[in-house]
């Protein structure tokens, strides 16, 4: 789960981590009274959206007066960024910048350890900074049955060539901020800059905090702040149903049963020329209510125009799948093509039930390949 | 022989009384695994389907002398569920909950006593030594015994091909379903250096999938060590950046973690790779000579 | 550190551990007053000594009424228990109490863990429950690196034999107790007896908590609780000095440098017949003011008769020793015979520079052995 | 040959720059060990008696090629300077400092890297391996080369039988000061099991004292191990109870850690054993055949 700039700039403080003072506003009105509040003089604007970019997509602006900040709000409010609407903006105090640094804490996957990540050149993309000068990027692995030693932060301060009150600054709120990693079960902290001001002080410009879904059951008070409005209506549908459903630009639905074969099948259709309009596994069993959730769900998107459904029977026999899919179906009434692929266990019990007894409008296939070629074919034929 | 789970394994259930840890265990016990012993604390005494159930690992293992455990407990118990297992003394843990706290499995993963240990998963459908042992809750009937290793980020698309395989009479010597999390116990590496080691292997299949850079490493793995023939598939080409595929792990998340970089990773290894799943039993029999 | 009951309950309370209302009393009319104020009804009078076996010293009484309070706290307040003097008494409510049990962590040097120790036979001697029936305690270590599992909990329960609110009780202030064992960097936590109560409670009826000393620097609130008045007046002096000494029996006083060397230098005077009268460890180096300060120490010991200085030149060699050790005699107004022995580095030089110019009351001799006798011989003899 | 330390060994002294660093920095170089680097943090770029200050111990390791450290920093930082020493490599770690936190001790000596290196100490003089290193503040020229291996919880102690095996002209192999401490880090079977296996030493002494129960674990290991003779002293037969000696370690606190229940272990275990410390040489000598 991902946080707000402003939600992620909360959770430093609560760790102890300087931030410039900050409002936030959902209207031009609102953000020019957050201006006045923060003292009427220079403030920046910046949209909220769980993406990145939003400096380049013109999402960050810099005022100088209660008037411009409603300005700039007005201006940014609404803004469509990678996707995302911008709703809401923080309206954020300035401050002397001295240098710019960029610290981030993430889980590295091939060492199974949280790694530190810090760079005197703060501000930009650390990928970039990654790839044009490695060296520039200190690396720290913690073992998360120790935690973080002082020995390594000393490391880190000068390994980066980091000297006095910086160093000392820096080192303290690297301290803070893997306390707020391992506390809050993040996966990623990332602040970017992390900018040392003219008056000695090291504080958090940015945010990016993404907490580990399977931790929420702990965290009810971030769980709360997960934003229901931000997603997208049909992926929010399907997270309640509980079932994984990821929406993209295509025209051909995609139904499957665990994560790897739906992946493979999304691959497959695109091999075939065609265009998965989303991602949605429905799981391990043959429940005619989950099938004709996801149906919905996945039909639900107008762009669709044929659906693939792509079945491996397991330890869910073919048959029980076939019997499942034709309950759902009776229930639906959904007139698009659907294309059905049964595999597995009782295949070919399954194929024969759904061929006595399927609508117009289902087609079975043998092999992926085949219904693959099929979906898309449909597809480009209009579908309904 | 096979890998991690055999004629040898003495198999203990950690929360054999819930619904999927009863539903699975009569699946294995019927597939022919040595199930010795379940735990579900507080319910110690009590039996199912033959199979006596402790409070404890402690006196599980001290009364049946289990050298193995499969984890079916909740997502918010499992770690405590590993270490315990780690604690007694299981040389393979299989954990097959989904939805594990990735911090409680770095934890796991820097304990020490995991070092001595193989663990599998979690959020991952186990391991099948076919006619030997089944330690997962993978349909054990679209298995058969042979020479071909599989090991796999994934479930259903595993099923899929071996399925393939079996229908071309190729038999499996194990299949490791690794698990889908950012963080699993035993990463592809391991699961290789094993099948390289074991004489019944003759040929491996590996199954990867977007997220982090496990596929990269195993394909540097196979390139410098391994002398055995690897087929190698990998799914997610049309995923989009930073959504989560059904996999917690499966999430692209910059260069390193795309299906494009993974396969060109395989490729550069001269690692044999399918563009579909059915191209992988193909491949496979190219590779042991017996493609007709 | 050790700490009276009184102070241990109140550190485990911090952690969440329930105990029984008590107050300390100084006198018999504090004690009076306590029991009053704990509702003037039944109360347990308990001596406050840095030591064991008070309950059988007859340190602990039960009384009806606060009259009789008052009572026992004049027998008690003043007693001798094990050589420690009664300065306070601690008055504590009852309770109805359905069982007894034994509950402590400790530091387990060989495993180097933390190992917790229960017993459902509390309130008696736990080395006595060893010998007799050892399966009846249980035993757990504790991995510091990963703490405490839910696991281990349920592990001592079911192995303990207890059931609900006993397990459950147990078990949460089994939770605690480790918190406070590793927050307080004790060395020993133990609650003896750890009861149930009729109305299914689980509180520590008594407690014993060691901190590990070299660990004070960071607990200043417990290295505040050091009772100064306790503590024998010349080892306070030495610890003030930054010397080791203990006080003993015997009538030989004992310096040397090094703790092994000492500990060897008393056992050689008992084999030679003698009794030692301490402990003292000079520490390395042959500072004048140090050797001086030990000396007045030990002979400020009434009983002392004769010293026995053992002295293995190591870094710092015989001559220098030598030098410093008449400086130090110099200064100091000892007429008790003194036997020096020296060894080591340049000891021979060291011995002729002590020949060449010290006072009659001292002695030199070239092994442990005869400096041993010597000073055993001139302690019997009559010393002073 | 010898154990631990030799003229192999490169030695980082860690704290170098304090006053105890100093001066025995000093006196180690003085006896011929190659001390390559010194960490002190702030200091780096500076030099002492010729050898380079280094900030960090990843610097130190990555310019000296360093393979050893000792410590001498601060008892509140000290389990943190161990941890930096395992982390980068070290395969000895002496930590002379006295004082270090009990908590601190038992995190350090269950971290996992401890399985991969020997840490000496802490509250311990050190190591020396006459003629070949001298990783301690023991004063080297009262030992001599030879095949004597000696372990001990006692510094001044081992110092006076030392000397006396070396007015005997019985040289020493190895001398190693375990320490003082209630948790250190390598017990005397870990140094047993190294004499043992070591070419060189022909007989090894082992000075124990009150406190613990390592003696006992030690006959038991001598007698069911070893091969070559040991002949070992106890310190502390007349310490009371419940009163440190000196030595955090040295209390007794019950039955086993008395010096009589480890007097009768040793002599259980066929261990001979000397009454006074001037007897250790003797023993040494009659168990070496050159009793004259």
């Amino acid at each position: 789960m991902d946080l707000y700039e402003y939600q992620g700039k909360e959770l430093l403080r609560q760790f102890g981590i300087e931030t410039l003072e900050g409002v936030v506003a959902a209207s031009p009105e609102e953000a020019k009274k957050a201006a006045e509040q923060l003292g009427g003089g220079t403030v920046a604007v910046k949209a909220q959206v769980l993406t990145g970019g939003r400096g380049k997509a013109g999402g960050i602006k810099v005022v100088k007066e209660p008037a411009e900040a409603e300005e700039a709000a007005r201006e940014i409010l609404g803004m469509d960024i990678r996707g995302h609407e911008v709703r809401q903006v923080l309206i954020e105090a300035g401050a002397e910048i001295a240098s710019e640094m960029y610290l981030s804490i993430l889980v590295d996957r091939t060492e199974k350890k949280p790694l530190i990540l810090f760079s005197t050149e703060g501000g930009v993309d650390i990928e970039e900074v990654s790839e044009r000068n490695p060296e520039a990027i200190v690396r720290i692995y913690i073992d998360p049955l120790v935690g973080l030693l002082p020995y390594q932060v000393r490391e880190l301060t000068f390994d980066a060539g980091l000297e006095g009150d910086v160093a000392k600054g820096v080192g303290k709120v690297l301290g803070n901020l893997y306390k707020a990693f391992t506390e809050s079960d993040a996966s990623l902290v990332e602040i970017n800059p992390l900018v040392a001001t003219e008056d000695g002080r090291v504080l958090a410009l940015d945010s990016k905090v993404t907490v580990d879904n399977s931790s929420l059951f702990r965290h009810s008070d971030i769980a709360d702040l997960h934003d229901e409005e931000a997603a997208d209506p049909e992926e929010q549908r399907a997270q309640e149903a509980g079932l994984q459903y990821v929406k993209l630009d295509g025209d051909v639905g995609i139904l499957g049963n665990g994560a790897g074969l739906v992946m493979s099948t999304l691959d497959v259709v695109a091999q075939a020329g065609g265009e998965p309009a989303n991602f949605c596994d429905v799981g391990g069993g043959a429940n005619a209510d989950e099938i004709s959730e996801a149906l919905d769900i996945v039909t639900a998107n107008k762009q669709v125009k044929s659906v693939l459904f792509n079945i491996f029977g397991g330890i869910t026999r073919g048959d029980e799948v076939a019997r499942g899919l034709l309950s759902a179906l009776e229930r639906s009434e959904i007139s698009l093509p659907i294309v059905v692929r049964l595999d597995g266990t009782n295949a070919e019990e399954g194929r024969e039930i759904l061929a006595e007894n399927t609508p117009e409008n289902v087609y079975t296939e043998e092999t992926m390949l085949d219904a693959a070629k099929k979906a898309v074919e449909l597809a480009q034929d209009g579908g309904r | 022989m096979a890998i991690l789970v055999d004629n040898d394994t003495r198999l203990v259930v950690q929360g054999i009384t819930g619904r999927e840890g009863k539903f699975h265990t009569g699946r294995m016990v019927e597939s022919g695994t040595n199930v010795v012993a379940g735990v579900t604390p507080g319910k110690g005494g009590q039996e199912y389907e033959g199979v006596p159930v402790f409070n404890t690992m402690e006196e599980a293992v001290e009364e049946t002398g289990a050298n193995a455990s499969v984890v079916f407990v909740p997502a918010a118990f499992s770690a405590d569920a590993i270490f315990e297992a780690l604690d007694f003394g299981m040389s393979t843990v299989c954990c097959i909950t989904e939805g594990v706290p990735v911090h409680d499995m770095m934890r796991v993963a820097n304990y020490w006593r995991i070092r001595h240990a193989t663990l599998i998963g979690p959020n991952c459908p186990g391991v099948i030594s076919p006619g030997k042992a089944n330690v997962s809750i993978m349909p054990a009937d679209i298995f058969t015994p042979g020479n071909v290793g599989v090991v796999s980020r994934s479930g259903t698309l595993t099923y899929q091909i071996v399925n393939e395989l079996t229908q071309r009479d190729i038999g499996q010597s194990t299949a490791v379903g690794i698990g889908g999390d950012p963080i699993i116990g035993t990463d592809f590496i391991e699961i290789l250096k094993q099948f390289e080691a074991d004489p019944e292997t003759e040929c491996v299949v590996m199954i990867g999938e977007i997220g982090g850079n496990a596929e990269q490493n195993a394909a540097e793995y196979v390139q410098s060590e391994m002398t055995k023939p690897v087929v190698a598939y990998i799914a997610g080409f049309t995923a989009p950046e930073g959504k989560t595929m059904g996999h917690a792990g499966a999430i692209v998340s910059g260069g390193e973690s795309t299906a494009e970089a993974k396969s060109e990773a395989l490729q550069r290894a001269g690692i044999r790779a399918a563009t579909n799943p059915s191209e992988v039993a193909e491949l496979v029999a190219e590779a042991l000579g017996t493609s007709s």
